[in-house]
C-alpha cells in the first residue's frame, strides 16, 4: 500500500496522511460510540423519569411494553418516527424543517467537548467551557424559529418566553461557573477534572456551594424543566414552541431536550462533583474502589442528577414569568458575582 | 421576618418537606389498577346494561303496561303492544336505545312486576348504533347471560327492591357501632 | 422612549383560549386581548355545553327531572340531586323522615370532598404542581367506590328522592365510609404539605385575583370566592336544610380575598366536611327512609301488587307525576361550587312550569374578567382554577 | 325582617307600582310594574332596613296565554346582613318586551340578564354588553319560550350546516398535496 501511494506521493506525505487518517477514524468511531451511546441514555431517560414520576405519584409508570416497560422507549420512538407528519398550512416552511434540526444539533453537539472518563474526549479542546455555554445559547434559536415558524400564537409566546429565559439563565450559569475556572484555572474540561481530584475535599460541590446552587437552579432554567418550564407550560400555552410539531420533529425536540438535560447532569458533574474520579479521602480509607472504573463513577453523578431534576418535577409547581425573570436577574445573578468575588479573594489571601 | 422564617427561606425547608412525602411515597405500593388485566369488581347493585327478566317458567315477566318507558328521563324505551287471544296484553317490541339511557335506574323502580332490570356489566362496545339499539330478544338474552346461577339471583334480589322493603320494623339497619382501630 | 414608540408600532395580541384548552376545564372559552404577557381584556364566552336542561325539565315529572340535575355539576352531581329534592320537597310541602335527612347530609358532604379534591387537584395541577393531582384520585376513587356501593352508580348518582333516598344504607358502607373518615386528614397533611407552605405555590397565588368582600356580594358570587373575601355566608348555616342544623362545624372565612385565601377556604371546607361525616355516622337515627306521603312519593315496591291503592298511586305518580299546590318555590343549597338554587313555578300540574337553575358556575364565570384583567396569562390560569367552575353547571 | 313586612314596606314606598303580594311556603313574592324597576331596585339595595346586597338570581318565566302580560322577570333578593329574602317579580308584556337593567345596582346580574333575552328574549334596557350567552350569537327565537318546540326548530341553524359542509369538503382534502 505505502508502495503504491508512494509511487504517486512523496513517501513522508503518506505516512502523514495514514497517521492523520487514523487519528480520523479514532475520532469518528468516538464519535459514533458517544452519539450512539448518549442517545440510548436519552431514551431511557424518559423511561426513567415515567418510571420514577409514576412511583411518586402512587402509579406504576409504563409497564406494559416489555418486561415492566423497558421497551417502551423503543416503541415510542417507533411510533413517533411512523406518525404523519403535519406542517401548519401558513407555517414558515424552510424555517419549520430547520428548527428543530438547530435545536437537536446544538445539543448533540456539546457531547463533542465532555470527558466521559479519562483520555475519553471526542474533541480535547482549551475553551470547553465556553464551547458549552455557545452550544447551549444556539439551541435557544431553534427555539425561538420553532416558536416563529409555527405561526401559531401558542407557539409565538412560547417561543419569546423561552428566548428571554435561556438569555438571562445563561448569563447566571456563566457567572456560576466562573468560580469553577478560577480555581481550576482552566477552561478545559478535563483539566477542570483533574485539578479537582487534587484538591483536597475532591470535589468543588462544597467550596463552590453557592456557586453550585446557582448552576443547579439556572441548568433547570436552562433546559426548560419545572418549575421552570414556562416555554411550554402545559397548561398556559398547550405545549409551547412545539405545539404544532409532530412526528419526527416533535421527537427531535424532545431527543434535544432530554439530551440537554443529560449534558447540564454532565457538566454539574465534571464542574462540581469530579468527574470520573472520587474524593481522595475516599479512596484512601476503601483502596478497593481504585479498580471501579472512572465512567461508573461519571454515571452514577449523572444519573443521581438526573434523578434530582425528576424528583423536583414530581414535587413543585411552576413560576411564573415576571418571577422567573426576577429569580434570574435578581437573585441568582447577584449571588453568582458574590460568589466569585469570594473565590478570587480566597485565592487571593491562601496564594498571597 | 423571623429568625425561624429566615431559617426556613434559605433553607428550603418547606420544598425539602415535600421532597422528602414524594421520595416516601416512590416506595410505597402503587394504587393503578391495570383495567383490561385486572378488572375491578363492581359492587352489588351496580346500573349497568338493561335485561328483560324471565320468570321461573321461562317466559318474559314484562305485561307491557308501559310505566318504565313513561317515567324514563332520557325516553329511550318503545314499547308496542297488540291485543291477543283472549283479550290479552302482548308485547310485540320492547326496545331500548342504551346509547341514549343515562342508567339512572328509574325504569326498575317503576316497574311493579320486576320485569327489567339493569346488569353489572358495563363493558360493551360495537361497530354501529344499531348494535345498541337492544330489541326484545336481545334484552331476553341478556337475562340469561348475566341473571343465571345464584350471583345473578342474588344481585337482581337486591336490586330489584330499591326502595326500603319492609316499613314495619328496622331492626337490621346499618347504625355506628365503633370501630376496633380507632385513632 | 416617546421616539421609540412612535418607531414601532405595538399591537395588542389576541389569543382564544378555549374551548379546547388544557386549563380551561372542560369547554370554556376565553379571548384573552394581551399586551406582551400582560392580559388588557378578557371576555369568557359560554354555552358550548349548553343541552337545555331548564326546558328538558319543564318538559318532565317532578320525579323524572331528577337525573338532569346529575348533569349540572357532574363533579358533585349528589350535591346537586339533594338541592334538587330539597326544593321539589319543599314546594311539595313534604319532608324527609330523620334517617333520610341523615343519610342526606352525609352523602352531600362525601360529594364535596370528592368535588373539592378534584378542584385541588385540577388548580394544582394548572399552576404545574403534577403530584397533588394524583393522590387527590387516589382519595377520590375510595368516595367513588362508596358512592357505587351505595346506588350502583359512580358519578351521576341520582341517589336522594323527592320524600327521603332511594335506598337505605349497608352496614359494610357505614364502617368503609367511617374508617374513610378516619383516615382523611392524614391524606389532607399530604396535600398540604406539598402546596400549602410551598413558596412557588404562595408566590403564584398570593395577591392574584384580589376581589374585595363589597364587591364579591356585589357580584353575587357565593361558596368558597365569597367566603374567601371574609363573608361569612354559607347557605348550611343561614337556611339550614337536612341535618346541618343537627350538627356542629364551622365555616372557614379568608381575609384578603386572593388565590390564596380561596384555597385555604377550601381547604378548610375538606376538613369540616370530613368532620360532619363524622358526626353524621356517629349521630345517625334508625328509621325509615321515605317520607309518608303516598301523594308524593313512590309507594313501596312490594306493596304495589298486593294492595289496590298502591297500584293506582304508583301509575299516576309516574305517568302524570303528583298533583302540586300552585305556587312558586326558591330553595338554595350549598354545594361545593357555591350555592345552587332551583326555582320552580308549578301551575298544578304534575310538570314543572317552570324549573330555573340558579348555577354557580354560571355567576362565577362572569366574574373572570373582572379577577382576570390587568394581571399575566399565568393569573388568568390561577384564577380559573381558583373559582373552580364546571362548565356543565354553568351552561346548563 | 318577616318577608310580609318587606313586601309592606315597599308597597308603602311604590303604591302605585306593585301589582300583588303573595306568600307561598313562607316565601313573599312582590309583583311590580315593570317601568321603575331600576329605581326600586336601587330603594332596595341603599334603604338601610331592607339593605339586600345580594342578588341571587334573575330569570324570566313565560305565561303564554296564562297571564296578559305574557312575561314576567323574577328577581331574588337577599340580605346578607339581615338575613332576609324576598322575590320581586316585573310584569313585561310581549309587545314591549323591555325592562331596565339592574347591572348598575348589582353588576351580577350581568350574565343573568343576557341569558333572560337569550332564552326569552326581554330586552334590558342599559345593559353595558348585551347579546346573546348561551345560543350562537346568530340563533333565531328564543328557546325557553312556550311556544318554542322541544326538540328545536324545523329549520337548521346556519352554523351547524356549514360544519356539516366543511366536514364534506374535508372528506376530499388530500392531507399531503
Amino acid at each position: 500500500m505505502n508502495e503504491i501511494l508512494g509511487t504517486i506521493i512523496a513517501p513522508d506525505t503518506v505516512d502523514i496522511l495514514i497517521k492523520y487518517g487514523i487519528n480520523i477514524l479514532i475520532i469518528l468511531l468516538k464519535i459514533a460510540a458517544v452519539i450512539a451511546v448518549a442517545l440510548l441514555h436519552v431514551a431511557y431517560a424518559t423511561y426513567w423519569e415515567r418510571k420514577v414520576i409514576g412511583h411518586m405519584q402512587v402509579r406504576l409508570g409504563p409497564i406494559e411494553v416489555g418486561w415492566h416497560g423497558l421497551l417502551q422507549p423503543i416503541a415510542d420512538g417507533v411510533k413517533l418516527f411512523f406518525k404523519e407528519d403535519i406542517i401548519p398550512a401558513n407555517a414558515d416552511k424552510p424555517l419549520f424543517y430547520l428548527a428543530p434540526v438547530i435545536f437537536f444539533v446544538s445539543a448533540l453537539t456539546s457531547l463533542a467537548v465532555l470527558p466521559f472518563f479519562e483520555g475519553f474526549v471526542v474533541a480535547n479542546i482549551n475553551i470547553g467551557l465556553l464551547f458549552l455555554f455557545a452550544m447551549s445559547s444556539l439551541g435557544a434559536y431553534g427555539i425561538i424559529v420553532a416558536g416563529w415558524s409555527s405561526n401559531s400564537k401558542y407557539a409565538f409566546l412560547g417561543g419569546l418566553r423561552s428566548a428571554s429565559q435561556v438569555i438571562s439563565y445563561e448569563i447566571a450559569m456563566g457567572l456560576s461557573l466562573v468560580g469553577v475556572m478560577l480555581m481550576a484555572g482552566s477552561l478545559n474540561l478535563s483539566d477542570i477534572v483533574r485539578a479537582q481530584h487534587q484538591y483536597p475535599t475532591g470535589m468543588y460541590a462544597i467550596p463552590q456551594f453557592l456557586g453550585f446552587f446557582v448552576f443547579v437552579v439556572a441548568a433547570f432554567a436552562e433546559t426548560n424543566r419545572l418549575p421552570f418550564d414556562l416555554p411550554e407550560a402545559e397548561s398556559e400555552l398547550v405545549a409551547g414552541y412545539f405545539t404544532e410539531y409532530s412526528s419526527f420533529r416533535f421527537a427531535m425536540f424532545f431527543l434535544g431536550e432530554y439530551t440537554g438535560m443529560l449534558i447540564m447532569s454532565s457538566i454539574s458533574a465534571i464542574c462540581f462533583l469530579g468527574g470520573w474520579t472520587i474524593p481522595k479521602f475516599i479512596t484512601d480509607a476503601i483502596p478497593f474502589l481504585l479498580n471501579v472504573p472512572g465512567i461508573v463513577w461519571f454515571l452514577i453523578k449523572v444519573y443521581a442528577f438526573m434523578f434530582f431534576y425528576y424528583w423536583v418535577r414530581a414535587t413543585l409547581p411552576r413560576y411564573r414569568y415576571d418571577q422567573l425573570m426576577a429569580i434570574g436577574w435578581k437573585i441568582l445573578i447577584p449571588l453568582a458575582l458574590l460568589n466569585i468575588v469570594i473565590t478570587g479573594l480566597v485565592k487571593i489571601l491562601v496564594k498571597g | 421576618m423571623t429568625a425561624g422564617k429566615f431559617i426556613r427561606t434559605i433553607f428550603f425547608i418547606e420544598i425539602l418537606q415535600g421532597m422528602a412525602l414524594t421520595l416516601r411515597t416512590m416506595f410505597t405500593p402503587a394504587v393503578t389498577r391495570r383495567y383490561p388485566k385486572v378488572k375491578r369488581p363492581v359492587q352489588p347493585g351496580f346500573r349497568g346494561l338493561h335485561a328483560l327478566a324471565k320468570n321461573e317458567e321461562g317466559k318474559m315477566k314484562c305485561v307491557g303496561c308501559g310505566l318504565c318507558g313513561a317515567y324514563c328521563p332520557s325516553q329511550c324505551i318503545h314499547i308496542y303492544t297488540t291485543e291477543g287471544e283472549d283479550h290479552n296484553k302482548v308485547v310485540d317490541r320492547y326496545e331500548v336505545e342504551v346509547l341514549r339511557c343515562v342508567y339512572c335506574g328509574f325504569c326498575v323502580e317503576a316497574c311493579p312486576f320486576g320485569a327489567i332490570s339493569l346488569s353489572e356489566h358495563y363493558e360493551y362496545s360495537g361497530y354501529s348504533r344499531e348494535e345498541f339499539y337492544m330489541t326484545k330478544d336481545m334484552l331476553l338474552a341478556n337475562w340469561d347471560k348475566y341473571f343465571t346461577g345464584k350471583k345473578g339471583e342474588r344481585y337482581y334480589k337486591d336490586f330489584w327492591g330499591p326502595k326500603s322493603e319492609d316499613f314495619h320494623g328496622y331492626e337490621g339497619q346499618a347504625m355506628f357501632k365503633g370501630i376496633k382501630n380507632e385513632k | 422612549m416617546e421616539d421609540i414608540e412612535k418607531t414601532f408600532e405595538t399591537k395588542e395580541l389576541t389569543v382564544s383560549m378555549g374551548p379546547q384548552h388544557p386549563a380551561t376545564h372542560g369547554v370554556l372559552r376565553l379571548v384573552l386581548n394581551l399586551d406582551g404577557e400582560t392580559v388588557v381584556k378578557c371576555t369568557p364566552y359560554v354555552g358550548y355545553l349548553h343541552r337545555g336542561i331548564e326546558k328538558l325539565g319543564e318538559n318532565r315529572t317532578y320525579f323524572s327531572a331528577l337525573p338532569l340535575s346529575d348533569r349540572l355539576d357532574y363533579i358533585a352531581s349528589m350535591n346537586n340531586n339533594v338541592g334538587y329534592v330539597n326544593a321539589v320537597e319543599k314546594l311539595f310541602g313534604i319532608e324527609a323522615p330523620e334517617r333520610a335527612k341523615f343519610i342526606r347530609t352525609m352523602v352531600a358532604e362525601m360529594g364535596r370532598i370528592s368535588s373539592h379534591i378534584i378542584w385541588l387537584g385540577t388548580h394544582v395541577l394548572d399552576i404545574g404542581a403534577t403530584t397533588p393531582f394524583l393522590y387527590a384520585f387516589r382519595e377520590r376513587e375510595v368516595i367513588m367506590d362508596l358512592f357505587e356501593m351505595l346506588c350502583g352508580a359512580r358519578l351521576t348518582v341520582s341517589y336522594p328522592r323527592v320524600g327521603g333516598v332511594r335506598n337505605d344504607i349497608s352496614q359494610e358502607f357505614l364502617d368503609r365510609l367511617y374508617e374513610f373518615v378516619l383516615d382523611f386528614p392524614s391524606k389532607m397533611d399530604d396535600y398540604e404539605t406539598l402546596v400549602t407552605e410551598n413558596r412557588i405555590w404562595k408566590a403564584r397565588t398570593v395577591g392574584i385575583g384580589v376581589i374585595s368582600a363589597e364587591e364579591a356580594i356585589n357580584w353575587g358570587l357565593t361558596g368558597a370566592i365569597l367566603r374567601g373575601s371574609g363573608v361569612d355566608y354559607d347557605v348550611r348555616k343561614y337556611a339550614p336544610y337536612d341535618a346541618y342544623d343537627k350538627v356542629d362545624f364551622d365555616v372557614p372565612i379568608g381575609r384578603k380575598g386572593d388565590c390564596y385565601d380561596r384555597y385555604l377556604v377550601k381547604m378548610g371546607e375538606m376538613r369540616q366536611a370530613n368532620r360532619i361525616l363524622k358526626q353524621c355516622i356517629e349521630k345517625l337515627p334508625a328509621g325509615p327512609v321515605m317520607a309518608d306521603a303516598p301523594k308524593f312519593t313512590l309507594p313501596p315496591k312490594d306493596m304495589v301488587l298486593k294492595d289496590m291503592e298502591h297500584l293506582i298511586h304508583q301509575f299516576i305518580l309516574i305517568t302524570k307525576g303528583p298533583t302540586v299546590p300552585e305556587g312558586e318555590v326558591y330553595m338554595g343549597t350549598e354545594v361545593p361550587k357555591g350555592e345552587l338554587g332551583f326555582y320552580f313555578v308549578s301551575d298544578g300540574t304534575g310538570k314543572p312550569y317552570r324549573m330555573r337553575v340558579r348555577a354557580p358556575s354560571f355567576i362565577h364565570a362572569s366574574v373572570l374578567p373582572r379577577l382576570c384583567e390587568g394581571g399575566l396569562i399565568a393569573d388568568v390560569i390561577a384564577n380559573i382554577g381558583t373559582i373552580d367552575i364546571v362548565l356543565g353547571e354553568c351552561d346548563r | 325582617m318577616e318577608p310580609l313586612a318587606i313586601a309592606d314596606k315597599i308597597k308603602e314606598k311604590f303604591p302605585d307600582e306593585v301589582l300583588g303580594i303573595k306568600e307561598f311556603r313562607g316565601q313573599v313574592a312582590v309583583t311590580m310594574k315593570k317601568g321603575r324597576m331600576l329605581e326600586i331596585s336601587r330603594y332596595l339595595h341603599d334603604e338601610p332596613e331592607l339593605y339586600f346586597d345580594y342578588l341571587i338570581d334573575v330569570c324570566g318565566v313565560d305565561y303564554l296565554g296564562k297571564k296578559d302580560n305574557r312575561f314576567e322577570v323574577v328577581y331574588h333578593l337577599y340580605s346578607i346582613k339581615h338575613r332576609h329574602a324576598i322575590r320581586i317579580k316585573a310584569e313585561v308584556p310581549e309587545n314591549d318586551s323591555s325592562i331596565d337593567s339592574v347591572m348598575p345596582v348589582w353588576v351580577g346580574a350581568n350574565w343573568h340578564e343576557r341569558e333572560c333575552y337569550d332564552m326569552y328574549g326581554v330586552v334590558f334596557k342599559g345593559h353595558p354588553d348585551f347579546r346573546r350567552i348561551l345560543m350562537p350569537e346568530d340563533w333565531e327565537g328564543h328557546p325557553l319560550r312556550k311556544d318554542y318546540p322541544l326538540k328545536g326548530p324545523v329549520k337548521e341553524w346556519p352554523g351547524f350546516l356549514d360544519v356539516l359542509d366543511r366536514a364534506k369538503r374535508f372528506r376530499e382534502f388530500e392531507w399531503h398535496e
